[in-house]
Parts: C-alpha cells; structure tokens; sequence
C-alpha cells in the first residue's frame, strides 16, 4: 500500500511515454487543428450581393454596416468586431456570403481588418436622389414585380406619383421627365 | 410540484393584502404591498425557500412605477415564486436586508443600475459602477441610451490612495485569469478576513440586450458571451426563459442537442478546472496532461457547432447544427479514448502526495452552513448537499438519461475536486445515452409569436451551479433580461471557507469554486454575511495595489 | 543599454519572447484560449514563449477584452509597469474592435479606443498586432505572435470590392 | 598548468548552467508530452537567449536596496563557484572551510535581506518562505558535508551522508516541490515579482550558477561515495557528472507538486533527522 502511493506518481513517465508529444506537425508548421465544420472568417461575393442590408440587421456586433456615401452604398465588414456566428450567411438571400474557413486574420492596422463592398446607387429618375442599389434593382426588375417605370424613382417619387394618378382627370396624360 | 403548497402561498398572498398574479407550471408570480413586503419575505425564508436573485425594473412606460422583483426558489417543490413590489420614482422602498442578509448586494445593484429608493442603503459606496460614474445617471432605466458614455478623467488615475495592511490578490493575479480582487487579511500564515471587490467585468450585457441593437434573435449570441466558458448554458437558460415565455415547443431533437453540448461544455470545464488546480499546486504536468485530454473534447464541440467556445447555434426554438451520423460515431469515438485517458491520468493525480495532502481537510464549508447560504453546483455537493437543477427542475432532455449525482459529505477541497473528476464521467456517460436515444425530426420550430410582458424564471446546470434568467418580455426584444450566475450563489461561502485557513491554501480554496467572475460581474453580487461597515468602507482603499 | 536600437532590442525578444496575460474584463474564452497555446497541442514553448505572472517581467502583453470603466486605471498600471520595448497583442473581438459591447455604457469598445487614454496618459506601445476571433483560435493566437515577431509576413489587408455595375 | 585548470573548471559552469537549464527545459516538456523549445539553438541556448533579452530590456527600479542585494548575491555566488573548482582541483581543507563559510551566508542570509528590504507583501512573503525552507536543511547539509568531506567513514555510513547531501541540494536548489519562495501562479513570482529587466537577468543566472553548485557538490560526494582519490579524475568526473544529476533533478521536480510552506519543512525535518540518527548511529558503532 504504502508502495503503491510512492509509485503511483512515477506512473506518470509511463503516460508521458506512451502518448509521446501530441501531435508531431504542429501549427505553424504543421496543419492547424480545424474541422469541417469550422466557422472562420466571412467572404462577401461581390457579383451575387445585391445590398439588401439583411446581413446588416441580424449582425450581433454591427460587424457588418451599410453606409451611403454619395452615390454609392458601402458595405462594410470588420473582422475585427465580427463574433464569426455565421447568422450573415444562414440569412443572406441570394448566398453571397459563405462561411469560409480563415482565421489567420492578424494584422498590425485596424484598417486592414475591413473590407468594403461598394454598390453603385441608382438614381430617382424624377428627383435625381440615389435611392437603390443597381443590383437590386435588377432583380426586382426580373421578378417584374412593378413595371419599369416606376422601378427607377424613388419610393417617395413613386407615392407621390400614385397619388397624383389618383387626382387626375380622365385623358390627362402624366410625362415624365 | 404539490398544489398544496400553492394554496399555501395564495392564502398569505390575500392575508397581505398582495395579488396573485399568474401561475404557471413552475413559477407564482405575485405583487405585495411594499409595507407587507418583510412578512412575505421571511415566512417564505422560513418555510424553505431561499432567495435566488432580486431585479429591479424600470416599469415607468407601463405603470409609471419602478419595481423591484425578488426571486425565491422552493427547491424541494420545483417551484419558483416571484414577489413584485413597486413605487413611484423617488418614493422610498423597504429592504428586506435584515430578513434576507444574502439580498444586500443586488438592491445595491438595483440602487445602482436601476436609481431605485432603497432605505437603508443611502451611505453605502456604489458597488457595480465605477467611482468616477456620474451620480444621477442610472443605465438600466428606459431614458438612459445604452451607448452613454461619461466622459473618463485620466488625472484622476494617478492618485495614490491610502496604503492597506491585506494581502491583495488581483486584480491581476495569476491564479484568477481575470480581474477580480481579493483581499486577504493575515496574521503571520493564517487568514483572519477576507473582503472582495468585482465588478470589474461589468460590460452592461443586460442593458444591451434590452436595447435597440439587439432582436430575440440575436440575444442568445450575446448571452452566450457573458461567460466564455459556459457560455452555452447561458445562451440555453436565455433561450428556456424565453421558450417558457412563450409557450414555444421546441423540437426534441433540438432538446437532445442542446443537452448533449451543455455535458459536452461540462466535461471541459472540469478538465480546465482540474488543470487549474494542478497549476496552482505547482502540478505542472498535471496542468499539462489534463488540457491534452480536454483537447479532443474542444475539437468535438468544433465539429458539432462550428467553434471551440460560444459555439453560436442556439435560437429560440431549437438549435442551427444538427448532428448526423458520421458526427455522432466521431463523438462517441473520442468520448471513449476521453474517458480511458481520464481515468488512467486522474488515478495518477490524484495519488501526487503534495495534492492530497494540500486539498484534505482544507477549504471545509460545512453542510448546515452551505444550506444557510445555499450554495449551488459543485461546491454544494461537495458538502453533501444533493442539489442539482438537472434532476430537480429537469429540463431538456435530462428526462431520459439516468445519472447520479456525486455527493460527498465531507466538504473540503479534495471532495469538491472528487466530485468533478466523477462529473466527468457521469457526463460522458449522459452524452452517450443521449446519442444513442437521439430521436428524429426538425431541429428548429417553423416560426413563432412571443406575446408581451410575459415572465418567466428559467434555471439551468451549469459546471458552476445553477445559472437563473429572468426575463419580461416586451415588442421584438426583451424588456428586462436578468442574468443570475453560479458564482454569484458560490462567493459568500468563500468566507467561511477561507476563515483561519493557512494562507497558503487561501489561493486553492478560492479556486476551489471555480469562480467564474465574467458570468457573476454581468450581474453582481456577493453577500458579505457578516460585513460591518468599516469593512465596507475600506473596499476601495485597496486599489493601489491595482498591479504589482 | 540605451544605445541599442529599438529594431535590435526587438529582434532579441523574438527569440525569447515573454508574455504577460492582460484581461480587461473579456468573457474567459480568449483567456482559455490563450492557455491552450501553451499545452500540448499547441505548445508555445517551441518559440520560446513563456507566460509570466508578473508585468514587469514581460516583453508582449497579451491584451483581452473590450476594457471595462472599472478596470481601466488598472490596465493602465499595467502597461505602464511593463518595460520598454513594449509589444502588445490585442486578442479577441472585445480586444480589437469591442466586439459584441462596443457601445456599451461600461466598457471603452476596444483597444483602438484604449491607445487614446494611453496617449494622454504618455505611455508608449512599441508595436500592436490584432488578432480578431471570438474567441481567437489558439492557432490565430500562435499566429499573431509570429507576426508580432517578425517571423511572418500579414496576410490580410483592407480590401475594396466593387459590384460587377461599376 | 594549474591555474589553467582553474580557469577552466570556472568558465565551464558560466556558460553552461544555463545551457543545462534549457536541457532540463526539454526534458520537462517532454514528459508533459510537448516539444519544448525547437530548433539546433533554441535547445540548448534558450535560457542564454532569455537572459540577453533581460540585459536588453528597460530597468525599472523599485528600491536600490533591491538591486545591490542581487547584484551582491551574485557576487558571492561566482566566489563560492570558484572556491569550489579551486577545492575540487586541490583538495584541501581550508578552502573547503571557505566553501561553506561562503555558501552559508549566500543561501540564508539572502533571503532574509530581501524580505525585510522588498516592501511587495507577495515577494516578503517568497522570501520569508524560501527561507523557512534552507533553514531546515543548511545545517544538516554542512554538517554531513563536512563529515563526508574530511572523516573518513563506513560505507553504510557515507551512504547515508550522501542521501542527506542529495536531498538537501534539491532543496536548496529550490526545485517543485520546495519552490514555494519563487512560487509562481500561487504567490505571483515570489522574491522575484519587484525584479525587472537585467536584474531579473541577474537573478535568474546567480540561481542557475547556484543550481550547477548543488548539482556539482552532490557529484563530487557521489565520487567521494565511491572514494576515489585522484583529484585530476575527479575534477574531470564531477564535470560530467553534473549535467546528469541536473537533469535526474528535473525529472524528479516534474512528477511533484508544490509542497506547503508548514508541511514541507516539518516532512523534510523528519527524514533528514532520522537519516542523521541513523548516521550517528553509524558512527559511534564504527568508534566503539
């Protein structure tokens, strides 16, 4: 007995032998020690994103942000805030962003944490305010949910416009410019 | 649950003159005139209910009324029951300090956060702010946005404050990893007195999640992140609270899943802790060996969620990862080579004669003592308290895996030490059975309707103890989100624990909790039972030992 | 030892590089995460790292969470108490970008928003890596202490993307 | 020819206990299933390069008093080093006196001057505790070197001597389970939590130089064991012989735990008592 509990604490060279190091490639100079099933960093395809900002409202941490400057709508994405929950990708309609598999996001520069995706707007075509981007445009002109006409104003334009429809007298005819 | 002990309640209710408000499957809730309140409150103590929190509320919007919410649990009945009082801003509320003394530090919270009157609390510092926080400005009330910011003096930084005779641990100590302080009074090696100061991980969760930032569904990734460690017991409870709420059924599926990482998070906690604990006495190949075998563990939770820690898949209503069957061989192959490696590993540590020697009749917290303050988890059936939410309030699917609960009686380190290494096998085992029961079908409820100004108490196990939210829901977000933690139940007991103990197994004794302050410091607390006021005031003298 | 150049003193902590564990008040995952790379899997010792207690003895500070009001002073002394050259390693959402609270009322949102309070407060970072991930990977954190060293070049910058229109 | 080989036994632990430090490095890591540092320089040189570093860094100075100790400590260490190769080589009497005259007041003393100067209770604390520890053993450890150096006794007796001299230099060497002055995550650091930048360096190379003595002492008494006589070959022999008694040290210190501050002294009172009883024993029945 009194034996035992002196051997007892050696037992651990014969662990230490037997498991020998872990793993013999480790990181960096091995692989890293990831699954499939890892969620790394997001990345935004440029071609399908249509700016619809729905990544935008579920984002936990505001990672994602949509700004407008100008004429342009920018998509903004900060690894540095980003929780990596994938919530972006489970909720993006069209599949522009997809769950990648990068963590060596280091950097020295906050700023080379961002990545910006910029959309062209697309101009009221009565008030010349940019109010939409063009992709999205695009795809509500495929799904021909309104007519051409009406899908290049703005939707203040465009109720003012029903609205005048509405006072109009029969046989007038309503130009636009 | 027995109806006796509800009409028991109902009849002193009316005797109050109080008003039963709802009663649900597991919880009363009721509002008592704020004079009758000390009455309600100490037949309640006395006929074996202790109190798990109190939540101050800022109701203006609704009643013009600031409440103030105390949560008692009958444990042995499974029932919850929640007392409202309330009174009009400015107006002065009862304590109910002297009934209750374990109630103190959270109607300082709600002093603090909430601006609530409470009398008897008018000299005392402030307790979860920081010193140079502007009086008047209380974060959790509606007007107050989350994002106010004061502005921060840097001046005031460099003062030096006045010199103390204890023996400070932290805020930056090497055996807590995170910013808390301890100090320790001590006559040559013996402890004499100890006195705490958190609050240092205060980040506003509650308030954030009561904000405009953040949706239903959003909230159980923030939950998530008030403790990194157990975090997925967090962003459970919140989702349970919510679901009770509710009325959500939530796929069983989904219920297996969510039990299946909650024991999955338990077995690396142990391990971390034990590792911890190896550390600390100076075991570092027991430091070492322990988080090699947790490895495999960490890599499963990344193979069945997507990430090590806050794993992210849980939304009201079920779960965003399903396991299939190439995921659920892989577990219960690693689950097995876990299991042998523990048992060959823990039979060698916990025969290291420095290890036994030091956690052996050190640390002792009494099992009449550990009801006083009812403490929870591991530290409770380390004194031989056989407490444990999985069995008496069963949620998800604990139902159908047969376990026992590791209780020892003598409640020193070595039995709180004991019970975890048994957890760990006792938690494998669960996630076996549940693997092999997984039931088919959606993971996830369709869609769902959370009606307004509902409340629910939801409690859940975590590797600590029993973690309590408290919601009330309101339009797209929670109107108030309270967040009890294990910690938070653990820390009083440290006081007895720590009394007249050699200084040297202060640190493990401390540890020995598995002290958790990021879940504890969201919320806040700390009862110090027998504090007189001198101690109080010294609680801020001793920054100046911020970094040594 | 003043004549030294900063590039030079830099290049001798490369290869024994010292390391002091700051939590501002993060959740506990990155903390974790930051003692997982010293264990087998991961073993930080390869490069000689070795995790100190005391702030004076290290040469990188490995700095979590989004900085709380309460714990702000005591970061400072820290960093103060730390000696030149100082490198500093913000790991985690909270640390770089404040990650889930970065516009909370008690917390500063960031180790950006930290370096302003240190500028007034005239204490000097010699050199800063941001390492985001939530928590960060021990990998991610292995990473960043090679680039912190100069063992590896960065891989990420800011990119700009435009939608096939423009 | 003479003082040639002084020089030379004296340069030998200057550069290499360090070096033996990071061995022991590996070797630990090994049995904790890691790598340890990598590479042909990083191996063997790793605690050189760590102590470079340390002369590079920024010296925050927290009291003078502090800094003239260590430095001091040093000081005494490097003459006891050298009184040391000069007695191995010579093998005379009065240098051995010297010797422990020396290595008393280093290994006690110092200890003590620094608690009562440091006024961080976390290092006073290291201190006091540290010297808890040496106490127990010193005397013990100078008495039965003393018997094993200059009388010549039984072998029962010698071997026991020696396993007073072998545990008193883990002990002294201040190695787990006795590490409680410089304990680290339990007491931050210990004596060395004040030191920064070079003197930290100091400090950390006076314990490696301290650690060869020990390691040195305890192969000449294991050659003394074996008794042999030629002083060139011992010389020789306990310059090999150290590396591997260094690292016999490291293994043992992995497979412990840390010890209490009033459970180790009064353990290692109890084993080194009865061994001196014993040795007593020896040798009154050798006189009788």
């Amino acid at each position: 007995m009194q034996l035992s509990r002196v051997i007892k604490p050696v037992k651990l060279l014969l662990i230490a032998l037997k498991t020998g190091r872990v793993s013999r490639e480790k990181y960096p100079l091995g692989p890293p020690l990831i699954t499939d099933s890892f969620r790394g960093a997001i990345s935004i395809d440029p071609v399908k994103c249509r700016g619809c900002g729905a990544c935008v409202l579920i984002c936990p941490p505001n990672a994602l942000t949509l700004r407008f400057e100008g004429e342009k709508a920018i998509l903004e994405y900060f690894k540095g805030r980003c929780i990596f929950c994938g919530m972006c990708a489970d909720v993006c309609p069209v599949q522009a962003i997809t769950v990648t598999r990068e963590f060596e996001l280091a950097a020295v520069e906050v700023e080379d944490l961002k990545e910006e995706i910029v959309h062209v707007m697309s101009k009221c075509i009565m008030c010349g305010r940019p109010f939409e981007t063009i992709t999205q445009l695009k795809y509500v002109k495929e799904l021909k949910l309104i007519t051409e006409k009406y899908m290049n104003m703005c939707p203040e334009c465009r109720s003012k416009r029903v609205a005048k429809l509405f006072a109009m007298k029969p046989g007038e005819i309503f130009e636009i410019k | 649950m027995s109806s006796g002990i509800i009409k028991e309640i109902e009849k002193k209710v009316l005797e109050l003159e109080g008003l039963i408000e709802s009663i649900t499957k597991t919880t009363i809730f009721t509002e008592i005139p704020k004079k009758n309140i000390k009455d309600f409150a100490k037949w309640l103590y006395e006929s074996g209910a202790f109190l798990k929190t109190c939540a101050g509320v800022d109701e203006r919007i609704i009643s013009s009324k600031l409440a103030l919410y105390y949560i008692f649990g009958l444990d042995e009945k499974g029932l919850d029951v929640v007392v409202k009082i309330s009174g009009f801003e400015r107006e002065a509320l009862p304590s109910i300090v002297d009934v209750i003394p374990g109630v103190e530090w959270c109607e300082l919270e709600a002093r603090d956060l909430v601006g609530l009157y409470i009398l008897g609390h008018e000299d005392k510092p402030r307790l979860v702010l920081p010193q140079d926080w502007p009086e008047d400005a209380y974060p959790l009330r509606k007007d107050v946005p989350h994002n106010y910011r004061p502005q921060i003096n840097v001046e005031k930084f460099s003062e030096e404050l006045p010199r103390e005779v204890g023996l400070p641990i932290g805020p930056y100590h090497p055996i807590l990893h995170e910013p808390e302080y301890f100090e320790l009074y001590v006559e040559g090696e013996r402890v004499v007195d100890v006195y705490y100061r958190g609050f240092h991980v205060h980040r506003g969760i509650e308030k954030l999640g009561e904000s405009q930032r953040f949706t239903y569904k959003t909230i159980p990734f923030l939950a998530e992140r008030i403790c990194g460690i157990c975090g997925f017991v967090h962003s459970s409870c919140y989702v349970l609270a919510v679901e009770k709420a509710a009325g959500i059924n939530v796929p069983e599926r989904a219920e297996f899943i969510r039990s299946i990482l909650l024991e999955i998070e338990r077995i690396h906690s142990h391990l971390l802790w034990l590792g911890v604990v190896a550390h600390i006495l100076g075991y570092d190949a027991g430091f070492m060996h322990m988080w090699r075998i947790r490895e495999p563990v960490m890599v499963l939770a990344e193979l069945l969620t997507g990430s090590r820690k806050t794993y992210g898949i849980n939304i009201i209503g079920g779960v965003r990862r399903d396991i299939d069957e190439v995921k659920k061989l892989k577990a219960l192959k690693v689950l097995r080579s876990v299991r042998e490696e523990f048992k060959r590993f823990i039979d060698v540590f916990i025969s290291i004669p420095e290890i036994v020697k030091r956690t052996t009749g050190t640390g002792i917290l009494p099992r009449d003592i550990a009801r006083a303050l009812s403490v929870v988890g591991p530290t409770a059936r380390g004194s031989g308290l056989k407490r444990d939410v999985r069995k008496d309030y069963p949620y998800f699917a604990y139902k159908y895996a047969s376990f026992k609960i590791p209780v020892y009686t003598e409640g020193d380190n070595l039995a709180r030490l004991l019970v975890r290494v048994d957890e760990v096998f006792e938690s494998i085992s669960i996630i076996e059975q549940l693997l092999d029961m997984l039931p088919k079908g959606p993971i996830a409820v369709e869609s769902y309707e959370i009606p307004r100004l509902k409340k629910a108490v939801a409690a859940v196990e975590a590797p600590r103890g029993e973690d309590v939210h408290f919601i009330i829901t309101g339009l797209d977000r929670p109107y108030r989100w309270k967040v009890r933690a294990p910690t938070y139940q653990n820390i009083p007991a440290l006081r007895v624990m720590l009394k007249d103990a050699p200084l040297a197994d202060a640190f493990l004794t401390i540890v020995s909790i598995d002290p958790c302050f990021s879940c504890t410091d969201r919320v806040l607390m700390v009862c110090d039972v027998k504090s007189n006021s001198k101690r109080f005031m010294s609680l801020f003298e001793g920054r100046k030992y911020a970094v040594k | 030892m003043k004549y030294l150049r900063l590039s030079e003193k830099l290049r001798r902590i490369k290869r024994s590089p010292w390391v002091f564990h700051l939590n501002s008040g993060s959740c506990n995952a990155c903390d974790i995460e930051v003692l997982d790379t010293l264990t087998p899997y991961f073993d930080a010792e390869r490069l000689g790292v070795k995790l100190v207690v005391s702030p004076r003895h290290a040469d990188i500070i490995l700095f979590t969470g989004p900085i709380t009001r309460e714990s702000l002073p005591k970061v400072i002394r820290a960093l103060k108490a730390t000696p030149r050259p100082r490198i500093l390693v913000a790991i985690g959402s909270c640390a770089v970008g404040g990650g889930v609270w970065w516009d909370t009322y008690s917390t500063l949102g960031g180790f950006p928003k930290l370096q302003e309070v240190l500028k007034q407060c005239r204490i000097k970072i010699d050199k800063i890596v941001y390492v985001p991930g939530c928590p960060a990977r021990p990998e991610a954190i292995i990473y960043g202490l090679l680039l912190a060293l100069g063992y590896i070049e960065q891989k990420v910058s800011k990119i700009t993307k435009f939608t096939s229109q423009s | 020819m003479e003082y040639i080989n002084i020089i030379l036994m004296t340069l030998i632990p200057l550069f290499s206990a360090p070096i033996y430090d990071s061995i022991e490095r590996k070797i630990k890591a090994a049995i904790q299933s890691r790598i340890g540092p990598i590479g042909f320089p990083r191996s063997f040189l790793q605690s050189w390069f760590d102590i470079i570093k340390l002369f590079n860094k920024e010296l925050v100075l927290t009291s003078y008093g502090v800094s003239l100790i260590t430095i001091l400590e040093l000081i005494l260490i490097l003459i006891t080093m050298i009184i040391l190769q000069i007695a191995l080589l010579t093998s005379q009497l009065y240098w051995i006196i010297s010797l422990l005259i020396t290595f008393l007041s280093t290994s006690t003393a110092f200890s003590l001057f620094r608690a009562i100067l440091l006024d961080n209770p976390f290092s006073s604390i290291g201190a006091f505790r540290g010297f808890y520890i040496t106490l127990t053993v010193e005397g013990f450890f100078l008495s039965s070197l003393i018997i094993m150096l200059l009388i010549d006794v039984s072998i029962i007796s010698r071997i026991l001597l020696f396993c007073v001299i072998a545990i008193s230099c883990y002990v002294v060497g201040s190695k787990v389970p006795f590490d409680i002055a410089e304990a680290e995550p339990e007491i931050a650091s210990g004596v060395y939590v004040e030191l920064s930048g070079p003197l930290l360096a100091i400090a950390l190379y006076s314990l490696q130089i301290k650690r060869y003595i020990l390691a040195q002492i305890l192969s000449y008494s294991l050659l003394k064991l074996i008794n042999t006589s030629n002083t060139s070959v011992t010389a020789l022999m306990t310059v090999l012989l150290t590396p591997i008694i260094w690292m016999i040290f490291g293994i043992v210190s992995a497979i412990f735990a840390r010890t209490r501050v009033d459970v180790g002294p009064s353990t290692l009172l109890k084993v080194v008592l009865i061994l001196m009883l014993l040795i007593i024993a020896t040798l009154t029945v050798k006189v009788v």
